[in-house]
């Protein structure tokens, strides 16, 4: 039996080659005689090998998402219902490429430090091929496709966890990381064995499609929940989050940072992926599964928001507050997931996507700029302590004003990104007609108002032990500038990156179609094809 | 032109503020910089006003059918897909409290020309405030007043936080909090504004259906009207959207039992913040409720009109009990700023034309009369440096001009006649009487309507004019602590701790603004008249069978 | 110029002075020149009031009621405002009392000249009695009842200024606090009832005379066709509204049961106690009621007559026990008010008015006297440390024993000749006599007591009154230092009382036709002023008060009991049962202390509890509020950061104890972290299963 | 005979072993064997259902075997070698640092 390759559509796959000829490049470029000095001298080649690799990967990114160059996103899965490479998916992408390299601009400005010199491009293609497994969670639409990509996602990241190998804590949250990684993923392993059980395919469209037909039955419900279990690792949702404060605080600040946005973008898009298709396929008979799964995402995402902000009030390590806010932020986004089958009459849950696509860009640029002007101080003072805020406005105004308005937008404040994302949440919540997540929204935000304050309290009133002026590197400003410009950007003028999510944030629920697969020289289709109902699914 | 002043009024306070925070200016520079553009902000406020009652029809400018009586519009479009748009404009409304505004911020910058610590950042703080402030007198967008209402808070919370008394953070973060819940329940109406309005609104108003927060064209819009009353259930959304908004105005006013932030926010703050606060951001929601709540929800305003008339009472009495027990002087005037209040939701409540007038016009009056009397408590606290009234003793002796000014500026806030603390009272007193013949006439689902309309009303009134009593008893006390006595050695001021001519410029320009306005009582009311007339449209028809 | 114009001005003129004189204070000349030109202002203001007099005497006496603009209280369908207005009204009532306000306090401003020589606040004090004149002026121009509440206010603050002059001294401090507090009192009903005519009479509180058909009175008898008299049950507002009303009047006149402030307020300087404690303020109340005369029923009737006997009787006995001089004119004072209160009860709107003019200038006379002799006793006021000033004092103690007389009612026996109080005073009984009668013609024979009452305390006044006289002047003196060191005032001060005096000679006599004048302005359903038509009431009186003769018995019996000093009385006193009457109305009926408990110490009391109460329970159901949120989150979370509030700091380690489970979740162990993930796992999928099968369901339709 | 059942079961008995295992072992690596416990369980399943549920439905219609589950049964094997290795290392660095691989010890992160 072959299974045809088809090459058109491997060239969808255009951002993640180049990501992998990244990686490759990394591993073997620096053993190479004639380059081997090169790479010795210092990072600077493979952090812009890297930066070359990311932009290369971003720019293909937007040149399929805007139909550049003869490249387009395709209208149907591609490698046999393997990936969806469609507009979401890419935005998604381009969320997660675009703050990659940011991160590795801020890792080479501020930490690079504690990574050896002789590590960097050990270090380079972990974080490289993390993006990789994150973009293809962003893709995936076949469960063996999710395992790797949450594997895939997850492998590099125990890695970069416990990457500073001088520290203590670094290694313990790597092993905290791993062993739970491991456990869920096993225990998700286990869900996604049941669901194969039941339908004989480990398509999502299929599975979808049948679930709509069939029902839901107490032993399916296991591997729905298995599933729902590996993306919540990776989403940190309650009570799946330990690792994620323990993690965050241990790990470099520059994987923290990465970790916080990046890995989560792509879980998240994962989930929303699995629940719009759920609920594209949704049929009268069966709504009620739905909306039972769907208010149940919700009600994770209410405990995970509410866990997150109050767990985050006593915190005294700025790495740990800012894991507990996205533990919060994973709880908001969590809500609006389990929105999209929550709803009685959803008739276009696709309405509702680009609402987490606004919000991932919010939240990437207000995290991002936390992070750096956290990375910034933890370099100056030497400590994560919350204490070392103290008198932050004296030391260096841009910093402390900067992070006040990550933390405003963090919070929620009006004429930052962070009011405008979840005021887009708040309206589909309504329109939805669940209250109760509008409500928990609400009463979250005003919860998590007195963590946020606390640094801008301590920056503002409390005596710095010296009151010497911080330096920052023309990076670190450009860096922290951009997430600035773009809080603000979304905040005072939202309608361009609305429109922006509104227009990307399609997403595609066929599979290839026979005849593709024929041209392909392929004896049979792939074995998910075969499921009843294909050709008229998307409605 | 005007269309620019407008404008300017907004962001000018903004080019004043960046002009402070400059690398070059130093703090001198910095408090010139912040009284030019006060004066100046003064001055185009003048002009506007001039224009626009100068216009055509002037003071007695009526709408015609479906015309507002906003002009100087500007109307951009913002946030598209939302139909936010940066609308501004000045009416009859929003141009006295405008005025109030400006002339407190040039008193308030003089106010506060010694102030040492980080003396830049203060005044760029203060002209942000200023800038929000302004904002929100003069948006017409319910969201954009959002934002301004926000924007305003920000940097009071700094103001109070960084140049504040020994609790100031917890002063600062307690007002913080509880504006905030205050901006929450306004987010949720804006919410419903959302979903709501484009459901049925039809025509011009709503913007071709699509949702709309111009606060004129909701209040107008008969479809916007019969979405907010819908379904025929008892609790309509106009029921809800009325008591989340009047939380969170009640907040700002702040009405009992919302009012605790008041005290402490004030006891820490620095005299020129403490000025601010009960002058203007009081204002901004007893201005809110009269811009958006009344005529937005003229239905459930009736529906509620004993509730809130309860909140105001309350406000009333209680906060002049609370005042009488304080023995901080800077308490004390916070509570009589409480009590105060407490008129202008009481003559709000009533929706009857007199209690609206003395509603507005009492907003005025303890704009003056309250910065006034927290100016005069931090010109003694600044030499004394203690504000505990039993420890106080013969300043009439020791500060013979400064105790005159402050006897027109306590009495101003006792309610005397010929000052500006008066004409509200009275005006909103009589309104609340003048409730007795709608109410008695109207249907049965408003509260204490028929025939026992009248006990009700007179029962409430009686409770709001033993008002009078309470706050001559804690202001006269208070007067009779300080100011009278032996002189005191400890009291006794020479050189340069006398009382100095900046101190005399400001206190003397409030005491004249609160006689004119004591006199000239028609100078305020004139301009608000017609304004009222148009917008409380909705009422009319009520009011029109009561003669009044 | 007409003589509305005229008023104006005159009222403006001690307005202006005011000004000036407060704002260039002693900067630009010294006391003696501010002082005379306080005089000269207020000299002016009484020339223009004497040719409004004369001006308006001279026409046809129709009332001029002039209404200007003054508080919007809102907008007509044509975009015209509707205003609450004030303005002047004049009618011969407001010229005649423009005249009396304007000499006495001419002569007071002179008579202060005197006695507050060497005061260094003296140039204030001048100041002062400008705005006080001003806005007592004020008053009787009003033209409608937001504009008497206006100067009320005012004149209620300038007799806070005034009584508590000397505020250094805790007694003045309390006394004028408490003036006007009390009078804030009645203020409240005032507001109160005028809230009430201002929504039954479309907005519109202007006196007007009832023909006119506008304003109050044409509003509710025209209109509203209710006649005041005859008002029925469902016309119980209106006498509510004028119970308000004249709760102002108490309030200002001291009346029975907000009196106590009144003889407190003697701690102000004398010529203060002269104009504006005994001859014009306080008598304010009286005017505001002749006012609105026309509105009240004869409930509200009733209940000022009750007022005023209560009053009158009650303050008489008090000034009998008195020792204080000053004390006991203040008595004597709320005793004569109530006098004039009983009348309109009684009807008797023109003696009312009669009698407040008459005892405008009799007691205003006798309290200068009285400053007088305690000027010259270097501030002693204590009748126990006077006796025998006769000899050091002569014009003083001619002016005193003439105003006593006035005051006693004293008449030549068997003619009409007499000084004032005789025509005023008797007038007021002769219509009390009607009332009580008409009351017991009713079935209500208790009414009698209207007219016993004030018979009985005619002879109570002239009896106290000699008792000052005799004190003060007469027998030897009981404090020979203070009786060396006595001397004549000089003539700013004598001058004065003698001008007065003999106003109380002459001004009821009824060639100057005071009481006529006034009866012109009198309301139809007042009672008449013509003796003839009040001959039943006149019987009563001369036979009551023996043909004339009644004063000379009482002023005979304080003569023999009072010539030796406290020698008789103070044997009498010590009697048992008497003693204890003696100490209880001697300690003012004991209103203080029980005022003191009920209002102050309530008030305090209330006001220190819900002070304290928003402190602890409303703030604290905040502090509470953002406790629990803490607390919440600690169970959550770990470590307690302590922020907001130290009051936390306590409590947390409690709730460390019971939140020790949760607590320890994230308590960095891997094994809590996978059993907690495994409990979750199947927890959640427990939980998940009635959703999923579509049991359970949160969401609501949307609409 | 054998059936689908049978192997539910076990597979249902190695996923407890799995589970208590994990719960129970204090030894990273003790820990790590419980994963694999539960990876194989899954396995089993895997390897189960299309023996017994899938291939022959494919065979009915005339189409080859299906593979699916074997194909997921040979990712998991591969992947978790790859995470035992990269396990196996960060344990090697944990104990470099505690001298123990006890995770009790793996404290420092809390709060």
């Amino acid at each position: 039996m072959t299974i045809g390759l088809p090459w058109s559509e491997v060239l969808t796959l255009l951002p993640e080659l180049c990501l992998l000829a990244a990686v490759c490049v990394a591993l073997i470029a620096p053993v190479l005689p004639p380059l081997r000095a090169m790479f010795r001298a210092s990072h600077g080649p493979m952090t812009a090998l890297a930066v070359v690799a990311l932009a290369a990967a971003l720019l293909s990114s937007i040149a399929m998402l805007g139909g550049w160059g003869g490249l387009s996103a395709p209208a149907d899965t591609v490698l046999h219902g393997m990936l969806a490479v469609d507009p979401f998916a890419l935005s998604v992408k381009v969320i997660i490429y675009a703050f990659t390299l940011l991160v590795v601009v801020l890792w080479m400005s501020t930490t690079r430090g504690s990574v050896r010199i002789a590590d960097g491009p050990d270090y380079i293609s972990l974080v490289l091929s993390g993006a990789l497994g994150m973009s293809l969670m962003a893709s995936a639409t076949n469960l063996l496709m999710v395992f790797l990509a949450i594997e895939a996602a997850s492998f590099p990241s125990y890695a970069l966890a416990g990457f500073n190998k001088q520290t203590r804590r670094s290694s313990e949250a790597s092993l905290k990381y791993v062993l739970i990684g491991a456990a869920s993923s096993a225990l998700m392993l286990y869900g996604l064995s049941m669901l194969y059980g039941y339908y004989g395919t480990l398509d999502l469209i299929p599975i979808a499609q049948r679930l709509a037909a069939e029902g839901m039955s107490a032993g399916l419900l296991m591997g729905v929940f298995g599933l729902l279990i590996g993306i919540g690792f990776k989403l940190s949702a309650v009570p799946i989050h330990f690792w994620c404060p323990d993690v965050f605080e241990g790990a470099s600040i520059e994987i923290t940072t990465f970790l916080s946005v990046a890995s989560k973008a792509g879980a998240i898009a994962l989930l929303v992926r699995v629940m719009m298709t759920l609920g594209h396929f949704s049929g009268e008979e069966t709504r009620g599964a739905l909306v039972g799964i769907g208010s149940f995402v919700g009600l994770v995402g209410v405990v995970t928001a509410t866990w997150g902000n109050l767990a985050a009030y006593f915190q005294t390590n700025v790495k740990r507050l800012l894991a507990y806010s996205s533990i919060a932020h994973a709880g908001y986004m969590i809500m609006l997931a389990g929105l999209l089958t929550a709803s009685m009459d959803n008739a276009q849950p696709a309405d509702l996507a680009y609402a987490l696509l606004f919000y991932l860009i919010v939240y990437a640029c207000m995290n991002l700029g936390a992070f750096a002007v956290a990375a910034v101080v933890a370099k100056e003072t030497g400590s994560e302590s919350l204490d070392e805020y103290a008198g932050l406005g004296q030391r260096n105004a841009f910093l402390a004003v900067a992070m006040g308005c990550f933390l405003l937008s963090l919070f929620g404040m009006p004429l930052t990104g962070g009011f405008w994302g979840k005021v887009r949440f708040g309206f589909e919540m309504w329109g939805e007609g669940m209250w109760w997540l509008v409500a928990a929204l609400v009463v979250n935000t005003v919860f998590s108002l007195y963590f946020y304050l606390k640094p801008i309290i301590i920056m503002v009133w409390k005596q710095p032990a010296s009151v010497r002026v911080m330096s920052v590197s023309p990076a670190m400003y450009g860096v922290v500038g951009v997430s600035l410009l773009g809080v603000f950007a979304t905040g005072l003028l939202p309608d361009r990156t609305t429109a922006w999510a509104q227009r990307h944030s399609a997403m595609v629920f066929t599979m290839p179609s026979q005849s593709d697969a024929t041209t392909q020289a392929v004896a049979e289709g792939p074995v998910s094809s075969r499921a009843p109902g294909v050709a008229e699914v998307d409605r | 032109m005007n269309e620019l002043f407008v404008n300017l009024m907004i962001f000018v306070p903004l080019i004043g503020a960046a002009g402070c925070l400059l690398p070059g200016s130093n703090p001198s520079l910095s408090k010139m910089i912040a009284m030019i553009t006060a004066v100046v902000v003064l001055l185009i406020n003048i002009a506007l006003a001039m224009a626009f009652y100068g216009e055509a029809g002037g003071n007695s400018y009526l709408p015609a059918g479906g015309e507002t009586v906003v002009r100087y519009i500007t109307d951009l479009v913002w946030i598209e897909s939302v139909n936010i748009h940066y609308l501004v404009g000045v009416d009859g409304l929003s141009m006295p409290l405008l005025l109030l505004t400006s002339i407190l911020n040039v008193l308030i910058i003089a106010a506060g020309w010694n102030v040492e610590k980080q003396t830049k950042a203060f005044m760029a703080l203060y002209l942000v405030l200023m800038f929000g402030m302004n904002g929100v007198f003069l948006s017409l967008d319910f969201f954009l007043f959002y934002v301004f209402f926000e924007v305003s808070l920000l940097p009071m919370y700094f103001l109070i936080g960084i140049w504040g008394g020994p609790r100031k953070e917890y002063a600062a973060i307690k007002f913080f909090i509880y504006t905030l819940v205050g901006s929450i329940c306004l987010l949720m109406v804006m919410l419903g504004f959302y979903f709501l309005v484009p459901d049925v609104a039809t025509g011009a108003a709503a913007a071709g259906g699509k949702p709309s927060f111009n606060m004129i064209a909701l209040a107008a819009d008969e479809g916007v009207q019969q979405a907010f009353n819908h379904g025929g259930q008892f609790w309509t959304y106009a029921k809800w959207f009325f008591i989340l908004l009047f939380i969170s105005f009640a907040i700002k006013v702040p009405a009992v039992p919302f009012h605790t932030w008041l005290p402490d926010a004030h006891v820490e703050a620095p005299t020129p913040i403490s000025m601010i606060l009960a002058g203007v951001l009081l204002k901004m929601g007893g201005y809110a409720l009269m811009r958006i709540s009344y005529p937005i929800f003229p239905d459930a305003a009736k529906w509620a009109w004993f509730a809130v008339a309860i909140v105001g009472v309350v406000s009333i009495v209680y906060g002049a009990f609370c005042a009488m027990a304080q023995t901080d002087w800077k308490k004390l005037v916070a509570y009589s700023s409480v009590s105060h209040m407490g008129y202008v939701i009481l003559g709000l409540a009533v929706l009857t034309e007199a209690g609206r007038n003395g509603a507005y016009f009492q907003m005025i009056g303890h704009g003056i009369s309250s910065a006034m009397m927290f100016f005069l408590v931090g010109v003694v606290y600044e030499r004394a440096h203690h504000r505990d009234l039993n420890r106080f003793g013969g300043l009439w002796n020791t500060m013979p001009a400064y105790t005159g000014l402050a006897a027109v500026g306590f009495f101003a806030g006792l309610g005397l006649p010929l000052l500006c603390g008066f004409p509200g009272e009275v005006l909103s007193l009589m309104g609340t009487f003048g409730a007795i013949s709608w109410i008695e006439a109207a249907p049965s689902w408003v509260p204490m309507s028929g025939p026992g309309a009248g006990t009700t009303i007179i029962t409430l009134g009686v409770l709001a004019a033993s008002g009078v009593i309470l706050t001559a008893g804690y202001i006269l006390w208070m007067f009779q602590r300080v100011y009278m006595g032996p002189a005191r050695p400890e009291y006794t001021y020479s050189g340069r701790d006398m009382v100095n001519s900046r101190e005399y410029f400001v206190m003397a320009v409030l005491a004249l603004f609160a006689i004119i306005l004591g006199v000239w009582p028609a100078s305020v009311l004139g301009m608000i008249s017609n304004t009222f007339n148009a917008i409380y449209a909705p009422f009319s028809s009520l009011m029109s069978t009561a003669g009044f | 110029m007409t003589s509305e114009n005229l008023l104006v001005l005159a009222t403006a003129l001690p307005a202006i002075g005011f000004a000036i004189v407060i704002l260039l204070g002693a900067r630009i000349a010294n006391e003696k020149v501010w002082s005379w030109f306080t005089v000269g202002m207020v000299g002016a203001s009484l020339v223009l009031s004497v040719i409004a007099y004369v001006t308006f005497m001279a026409g046809d006496g129709t009332p001029i009621s002039i209404a200007w603009n003054w508080l919007q209280i809102g907008v007509n369908a044509d975009g015209s405002g509707r205003y609450l207005q004030i303005g002047p009204y004049v009618d011969k009532m407001t010229v005649l009392l423009f005249g009396m306000v304007t000499i006495i306090s001419t002569l007071v401003h002179i008579y202060s000249i005197g006695y507050m020589e060497g005061d260094p606040r003296k140039t204030r004090f001048m100041a002062y009695m400008q705005l006080f004149t001003f806005s007592m002026l004020g008053i009787v121009l009003g033209n409608s009842l937001l504009q008497l509440y206006i100067f009320w206010e005012l004149v209620g603050i300038s007799s806070y200024l005034l009584i508590g002059f000397w505020y250094e001294k805790r007694g003045p401090q309390l006394a004028c606090k408490k003036a006007f507090v009390m009078n804030r009192i009645g203020d409240m009903g005032f507001a109160v009832g005028m809230g009430i005519l201002f929504f039954k009479c479309g907005g519109d509180l202007v006196l007007r005379s009832a023909d006119s058909g506008h304003g109050i009175f044409g509003t509710i008898i025209d209109r509203l066709g209710i006649d005041p008299l005859n008002a029925g049950a469902n016309d119980w507002w209106l006498t509510l509204a004028g119970i308000g009303l004249f709760m102002g009047a108490m309030g200002k006149s001291a009346q029975f049961p907000l009196q106590t402030w009144l003889p407190d307020a003697m701690e102000g300087p004398t010529p203060v106690s002269s104009i504006v404690h005994s001859a014009t303020m306080v008598a304010a109340g009286v005017y505001l009621t002749a006012r609105i005369f026309p509105l009240l029923t004869p409930a509200a009737h009733l209940f000022v007559a009750t007022i005023g006997l209560i009053t009158l009787v009650m303050a008489a006995l008090i000034a009998c026990v008195q020792t204080d001089i000053k004390k006991v004119l203040a008595y004597s004072t709320l005793s004569q008010l109530g006098y004039m209160v009983l009348a309109l009860g009684a009807g008797s709107y023109t003696f009312a008015i009669f009698h407040l003019v008459t005892h405008a200038f009799f007691k205003c006379c006798l309290f200068q006297c009285a400053g007088s002799v305690i000027h010259a006793a270097h501030h002693e006021q204590e009748m126990t440390k006077y006796g025998g000033l006769l000899r050091k004092m002569p014009i003083t103690a001619a002016c005193f024993a003439i105003c006593t007389l006035a005051i006693a009612g004293a008449s030549i026996p068997f003619t009409d000749l007499a000084l004032s109080g005789y025509y005023s005073k008797d007038g007021i009984i002769a219509a009390t006599v009607n009332y009580g009668d008409a009351l017991a013609s009713h079935g209500m024979n208790w009414g009698k007591v209207f007219y016993w009452g004030p018979t009985i305390i005619a002879y109570v006044t002239a009896f106290y009154m000699t008792r000052a006289f005799v004190l003060t002047f007469l027998g030897k003196p009981r404090d020979q230092h203070l009786y060396d060191h006595a001397h004549e005032v000089n003539w700013t001060m004598w001058f004065p009382q003698v001008v007065l005096a003999s106003f109380a000679v002459f001004i009821g006599w009824s060639v100057f036709s005071v009481g006529a004048n006034l009866h012109d302005t009198a309301p139809a359903t007042a009672q008449p002023f013509d003796h003839h038509d009040l001959e039943h009431g006149y019987h009563f009186v001369h036979a009551s008060l023996l043909q004339g003769f009644g004063w000379i018995i009482s002023i005979a019996l304080g003569f023999f009991i009072y010539i030796n000093g406290f020698a008789i009385t103070s044997k009498v006193a010590a009697i048992p049962g008497i003693a204890q009457i003696h100490w209880w109305l001697y300690n003012k009926m004991g209103f203080d202390g029980l005022y003191d408990i009920i209002a102050v110490n309530i008030g305090k009391a209330v006001s220190s509890i819900l002070g304290a109460f928003d402190r602890y329970v409303v703030d604290g159901a905040v502090n509470g509020a953002a406790w629990v949120g803490r607390e919440l989150g600690f169970l959550v979370g770990g470590f307690d950061y302590d922020y907001v509030d130290g009051t936390v700091r306590g409590s947390g380690r409690a709730a460390l104890r019971l939140g020790s489970i949760l607590h320890r979740t994230q308590a960095g162990n891997i094994r809590m972290y996978v059993l907690i993930l495994i409990v979750a796992v199947f927890g959640g999928l427990a939980i998940a299963t009635p959703f999923a099968l579509g049991w359970v369901w949160f969401g609501l339709p949307s609409h | 005979m054998i059936g689908l059942s049978h192997f539910l079961t076990l597979s249902a008995i190695l996923f407890g072993c799995g589970v208590a295992t994990i719960l129970t072992k204090r030894n990273a690596i003790g820990i790590l064997m419980g994963v694999e416990l539960v990876l194989n369980a899954a396995n089993v399943n895997l390897v189960a259902f299309n023996r017994f549920s899938w291939a022959g439905a494919s065979v009915a219609e005339g189409a080859a075997p299906a593979v699916d589950g074997l194909m997921f049964a040979m990712f998991i094997i591969v992947l978790a070698a790859a995470e035992a290795a990269i396990a196996l290392a960060i344990f090697l660095n944990f104990y470099n640092h505690f001298t123990t691989i006890d995770i009790e010890r793996a404290r420092m992160l809390r709060g």
